[in-house]
C-alpha cells in the first residue's frame, strides 16, 4: 500500500476491516477472468470505449507539434470518471454492497456513480460540496435524475475536500452495507491502487494507439491534468515503460504537487497544500474538479522519483485554452481537461515543448457542465 | 504525577470507581483552560485534549465546528503546548489530534513536544495499528502512552494485538460512526467491551456517543469507564460555562459512581 | 428528387442553381473514395464511431423483451446529428464554401454545425427560435463557446419551422459563399436523401451489430424517434431488406405522419399539420427537436407504402420514460430518443409487442441539454 | 376586360410607359380592397395580392408580418376569392401565394376558382420550373397566366426556358435575399434584365426591393417596369390609409413616367 514514503492508510480502526475486505476483494476480482470480462464488456458495449485518439488538426499546426487528444470526453456520462466507477460498481456487487457512496467534486465522479448504480440496481448517495452544488448545477440535476440522493456539504471549505470528510464518516456509519465508491487516487491503500488500475484502460489503449498512429510509436509528451489524478495516473500508467516524458498539469490553486508538503489527508500520506501549522488549506480553481488540496501518492511519488513532472497553469490561460480548442477543433473540453491544455499551448509556444515534437494529451471529460461558468468567465 | 497515564488509570480504577475521561477541543473558546480545571474538578479521572485539525475525519459536526472554531481563533500545537505546560491539574491530559498535525514534526519531535509540556497520553484516530509503529517507539521512548482505538468490528485478532500495543487505556468505540451523541447503547458495544475485558487488563474506555449520564452508566458496566466529548462540546458552543460543564461532569461522575455500586 | 408522391424542390428560382450544385457536388463526394474515406475518418477518430449497441439489461427483464439501444448519445456533441453535419461540412469544404448555414430546434444539429464549422476553420451561423433559445439555453452557449453566431428568430411560433424559414431567407441572399447545412432529412432535393445518406451509418452500423448480438440476426422491431426524421431514416436505411418492422415515433403534438395531410414546406412536398385552409399549424412537443409539423418526405412515403409505421406518444410517457431509461439503466436520453424509448414501455406493457421480442432502438441523443426541463417537469 | 393579363400588359407597354405592380396582401386590414382601388386610380397597370401563408420562405420579415396578420384576422383563400369577385377594378389582378395554399385543393380547382373570381394572373415563388409543370397545364386551361421568376443565378439555358414557359410576364428577381427595401441597384440586376429582354418580348417586371420611386425608374431602364411590394406592406403596417398608398404609388408612377421620357 505504498508508493515511495507516500500511501498507506490512515484511517480509524473502525474502517481498516472495510479497506482489508475490499483489498482481498480487489484482488480477487481483478485475477478473476470472468469479473474481468463483465467490467470490459460494461467499458465496450455500455461505456463506449475504446475512446479515439483525435489529432488537434488545425491546433497542432498552430503551435508547430504533433498534438493529439485521448477523447475520455466521449465516453458515457462524459468523462474518465466512469471507468473507475463502472469497476468499483461491479466490485461492491459482487461483494453485496446495496448502496454506493461517493464523493463527487465537479460532479462528474457523482454522475457517473449514480450512473452505475441505476445500472446494478443499487442505491447512491453522493456527498458534494454546497459551492460546488452551486456551480455544477446541471451534474446534481443529472444524479438526481439518475435517482441518486446528492447531500449537501456544508462544512469547511464546503468543496471537494468537504465532501471527502462527509463521505468517509458517513462511511464510517454505514460500512455493513455501503461501499465508498472513492472517485480519484487517493484515499486509503487500495484505493488509490485500484483506481489507478481501473484507469490504466485509458493509457494503454492510448499507447496502442500512439503505436499505430506515430511513426516513432512513443510520443515525446503525454499530459494529463492532475487534481486528485486518476486521468493522469491511468494515462501515465500506460507509458511508464516508455521514453515518453510525463507531464501533469495542476490548476494554479491546487497545485499541491509544487507547493504541497508531505502530510496526512483523507487516508493517505502524500503532498497536501497547508499551513504551517499542518491546517489544510482551501483551493481554489475555475475547475472544480481540481479544487482538492492534495494529489494521490502515487503522483507524490512520481515527482519525488523524477519520473513525472508536475506544472501549474492559472484560470486566465484554462479559459483561454477551452476557448482555442473548441474553435480550432470544435472540441469542448471540461475545465478541468483544459489545463492540460492550456500548458501544451504554454510550452509550445515558448519553446519549452520543441517544435516537431509529438504530444498525447489527455482529454479527461467534457466541457458542457462548465458552460454556465464559461459563461460568466468570458 | 511522575506515574503514567496507564498507571495512573489503573490505581484509580483500583479505588473500585469507573473512569471518566472528558473532552474539550483546545482553544475552542478563550477559557477552555478553566474549562480543565473545572473537569478536573468535577471528577474526571483525565480529560481529553482535542488539537484542532481541519478535516477531523473521524469526528461528527460538533467537533469539527469546535475545531473550525478554534483554528479560526488561531491556535496553533505550539500555543497549545505552551498553554498547557502552564496548567496545574491533577489528573493526566490526554491530547487527541489527527496524524496530520504529528508528521508536520516528526514523530519523535511530536512525542517530546507533547511530553515536555505534561501530556500524558496521546490519541491519534487515523493512525490505526498499521500505521503507528512510528509514532508508537517515538511515543514509547518519551514515556507518553500512545492510546488505540478498537472498533467493534475489528477481528479477534486485531482486538488481541490492540489491546498489546496500546497504552495508557483501550479505546473503545461504542458504535461505527463518527463523534457525536447517540440514543442507544448497542450490544455490539457490550460485546466489544466484554470482549476487549477477556483480552486484557489494561483499562477499557468507551467513546463515542456517550450522550446522558445514564447511558454513560449502562456502558461502564461493560468495562472500565467512559469518555465524553461531543455532549459536552455541544453545550459549550451552545454557551455554556465552565461551571455548567463542570457540573455536567459532576453528574455523570455520580451516575458513574451509583451505577458501580 | 422523389419519393413516390412526396419530395421535391419547392424553392425559389434563386435557389435551384444552389440546389443543383450542391446535388453535383454530393453525387461526385459520394463516389469519390478519398472523400468516404475522409469522413470515415472523421467518423471513427473525431466522432466516436461505431457507437456501441447497449443492451438495456434491467429494463429488457421488467419489459419480457430483449431492448438494445443503438447509443448515438455517445457520439461527438451527443447525437446523431453530427453523421450528417461531418458529411456536410466536408461537401462545404470541398465546395470550396466559407460559411455554414444551419436551422436548429433544440439546439444539436446547431452545436454539432458549429463544431463542424470550428474543425474545418469555416464560420457558422445558427438560426433559432426565440423558445427554443429560451429552454436549450445550454445548447446556445455551447454554440457561443465553439465561436458560432446564433441569430434569434421571433416570427411565427419562434421554433423549429421558424428556424427553417429564417434559415432559407439567409441563404437566398449568401448563396455564393454559404452552405445551408440542413439537420434533417427535409428540405429540396438532394438534403432528403443526402441527409438519409449521411445518417445509413447509424442503421448499417446497428444491423451488423444486430447480427452479431441476436441468434436470429435481425430484431422483430426497429424503433426511432421522428421529428424531421433524419435518425429515423439513417436507422432504417440498414434494415429496409430486412424482415424487421420499422417504427417512427412522433410527438403527440408534432404527429405530422398521423394527423398531418399532405402539403409543401420548406422546399418539399410531404405530410403537412396545417389547418384546412393550409395554414401550417405549430407542433407542441416537450422535446424542442420534435417541434416541427413536417416529417422527411421519405417517411411520408414509407408511411404510405406500408413499410414502416408511426406512432405518437404524450408529453407525460416521454418523461416518464426518460426517468425510467435513467434509472434502470444509468443512460439519460435526451427527450427526442425518449418518445422512441416510451413507446417501447407501452407497446411491451400492452401486449403490442410480444414477450420475447427484440427490440433495437435508435437514443439519437443525449439529454443532458434537457436537464433544466425535465427538472421542472418532475 | 377579357383580355389576358399578358395581352393587357403587352398593350399597356405599347403606350411607351413603364410598367407598374404594386403589391398588397389581402386581408392585411379590413380596408385592402380600398388599397386595390387606390392603386388603380394612382396609376397602376396591374395589382399583385397576396394570398397570406404562414411560412412565406421568399419573403422578408415586412411581407411575413402582414401575413401573420392577415391571418390571425381570420384570412381564407375562400373569403379573398368573394372580395375579389366583387371587385370592380379596370386593371388586371394577380394572386401571389405559395405552393401549400394550391396543393391544399388540386391544381386545376385553385386555378379554376382564381379564374372564377376574375384574376387573371398567379405567382408561386416556390414552383420552380421543376414544380410547376402541372400547376401550369392548370392555369393554362383556366386562361390564368403562371408568372414565373428568374433569377439573377439563373443559367441562361434555364432564363430561355422560363421566358417561354412563363405567361403574363417575368418576373426578374432585382437581387439574391428575400423581399424587402434596398438601397442600390445591383450591375447584376440591369444584366439580368438585358438577358431577359433579348430573350423574350414578354414582359418583364423587376421585383424585389424596390423601394423609392427614383429606384424604380432607374429599375425600369432594364426592363418593363416594377413590382413594388415590401415598401407599400411596411407603410401600410405602419398605418397609412389607402388613399397615402394611391399617392405613394402616383408618386412612382410619375418617377417612371419621367424617366422613359
Amino acid at each position: 500500500g505504498r508508493f515511495g514514503t507516500y500511501g498507506g492508510r490512515y484511517v480509524p480502526e473502525s474502517l481498516i476491516p472495510a479497506c482489508h475486505e475490499i483489498e482481498t476483494a480487489f484482488r480477487e476480482a481483478w485475477s478473476d477472468p470472468e469479473f474481468r470480462g463483465r467490467l470490459d464488456t460494461l467499458l465496450t458495449v455500455y461505456a463506449g470505449r475504446p475512446t479515439p485518439l483525435t489529432p488537434a488538426w488545425r491546433l497542432s499546426r498552430e503551435l508547430g507539434i504533433t498534438l493529439l487528444l485521448k477523447r475520455e470526453d466521449l465516453t458515457h456520462t462524459g468523462s474518465h470518471k466512469i471507468n473507475n466507477v463502472l469497476g468499483q460498481a461491479l466490485l461492491a456487487h459482487r461483494m453485496g454492497k446495496q448502496r454506493l457512496l461517493a464523493e463527487t467534486g465537479a460532479g462528474q465522479h457523482g454522475v457517473a456513480t449514480a450512473t452505475a448504480a441505476a445500472l446494478l440496481g443499487l442505491k447512491a448517495t453522493v456527498f458534494m460540496g454546497e459551492r460546488d452544488i452551486e456551480r455544477q448545477e446541471l451534474n446534481v440535476l443529472r444524479m438526481n435524475v439518475l435517482g441518486a440522493e446528492v447531500v449537501p456539504v456544508t462544512t469547511g471549505s464546503r468543496t471537494l475536500k468537504d465532501a471527502c470528510n462527509e463521505a468517509m464518516r458517513h462511511w464510517v456509519s454505514s460500512v455493513d452495507d455501503s461501499y465508498y465508491c472513492l472517485g480519484s487516487v487517493m484515499g486509503p491503500h487500495p484505493y488509490p491502487w485500484m483506481v489507478r488500475e481501473f484507469q490504466r484502460v485509458i493509457g494503454e489503449e492510448a499507447r496502442a494507439q500512439c503505436a499505430a498512429e506515430l511513426p516513432v510509436g512513443v510520443p515525446d509528451y503525454v499530459v494529463a491534468c492532475v487534481g486528485g489524478g486518476s486521468n493522469a495516473a491511468g494515462t501515465f500508467a500506460g507509458f511508464a515503460g516508455t521514453t515518453a516524458r510525463l507531464v501533469g498539469v495542476e490548476a494554479e490553486g491546487g497545485a499541491a504537487a509544487t507547493f504541497g508538503r508531505a502530510g496526512v489527508l483523507h487516508g493517505f500520506r502524500s503532498l497536501v497544500l497547508q499551513d504551517e501549522d499542518g491546517q489544510v488549506r482551501e483551493a481554489h480553481s475555475v475547475a472544480a474538479g481540481l479544487d482538492y488540496p492534495g494529489i494521490g501518492p502515487e503522483h507524490a511519488h512520481l515527482r519525488d522519483s523524477g519520473r513525472a513532472r508536475y506544472e501549474t497553469v492559472n484560470d486566465e490561460e484554462v479559459v483561454q485554452a477551452l476557448l482555442c480548442l473548441a474553435r480550432t477543433e470544435g472540441i469542448l473540453a471540461a475545465l478541468e481537461s483544459s489545463h492540460a491544455v492550456a500548458w501544451v499551448i504554454r510550452a509550445a509556444k515558448s519553446g519549452e515543448i520543441a517544435p516537431g515534437s509529438t504530444v498525447m494529451l489527455t482529454l479527461s471529460g467534457r466541457g458542457d457542465k462548465d458552460i454556465a461558468s464559461i459563461k460568466d468567465l468570458m | 504525577m511522575t506515574r503514567s497515564l496507564e498507571e495512573f488509570l489503573i490505581a484509580r480504577r483500583g479505588t473500585g470507581r469507573p473512569l471518566l475521561v472528558p473532552y474539550v477541543t483546545a482553544g475552542v473558546t478563550p477559557g477552555w483552560t478553566d474549562v480543565v480545571h473545572a473537569y478536573a474538578d468535577a471528577g474526571a479521572d483525565a480529560v481529553e485534549l482535542g488539537f484542532p485539525f481541519s478535516d477531523p475525519m473521524l469526528d461528527g459536526v460538533t467537533i469539527q465546528e469546535a475545531s473550525d472554531r478554534a483554528i479560526a481563533a488561531g491556535t496553533t500545537v505550539k500555543g497549545i503546548l505552551e498553554k498547557v505546560a502552564t496548567l496545574d491539574v491533577d489528573v493526566p491530559l490526554i491530547a487527541m489530534t489527527y496524524s496530520n498535525l504529528v508528521v508536520q514534526r516528526s514523530a519523535a519531535d511530536f512525542c517530546a513536544a507533547l511530553t515536555a509540556s505534561g501530556l500524558r497520553g496521546l490519541i491519534v484516530p487515523d493512525a490505526p495499528l498499521e500505521e503507528a509503529g512510528e509514532l508508537a517507539d517515538a511515543a514509547a521512548a518519551e514515556g507518553l502512552d500512545l492510546v488505540l482505538l478498537a472498533a467493534p468490528t475489528s477481528s479477534r485478532a486485531r482486538l488481541r494485538e490492540i489491546t498489546e500495543r496500546s497504552r495508557g487505556f483501550v479505546y473503545a468505540l461504542t458504535r461505527m460512526g463518527t463523534t457525536g451523541e447517540r440514543g442507544e447503547i448497542s450490544e455490539r458495544a457490550a460485546r466489544l467491551g466484554r470482549e476487549l475485558k477477556g483480552l486484557t487488563d489494561r483499562p477499557v474506555l468507551f467513546g463515542f456517543g456517550v450522550s446522558s449520564p445514564a447511558q454513560a452508566a449502562e456502558l461502564a458496566d461493560h468495562a472500565d469507564g467512559v469518555v465524553v466529548a461531543s455532549a459536552l462540546m455541544r453545550k459549550l458552543l451552545d454557551g455554556a460555562r465552565p461551571r455548567e460543564l463542570g457540573e455536567y461532569v459532576a453528574s455523570i461522575r455520580r451516575a458513574l459512581d451509583q451505577g458501580a455500586r
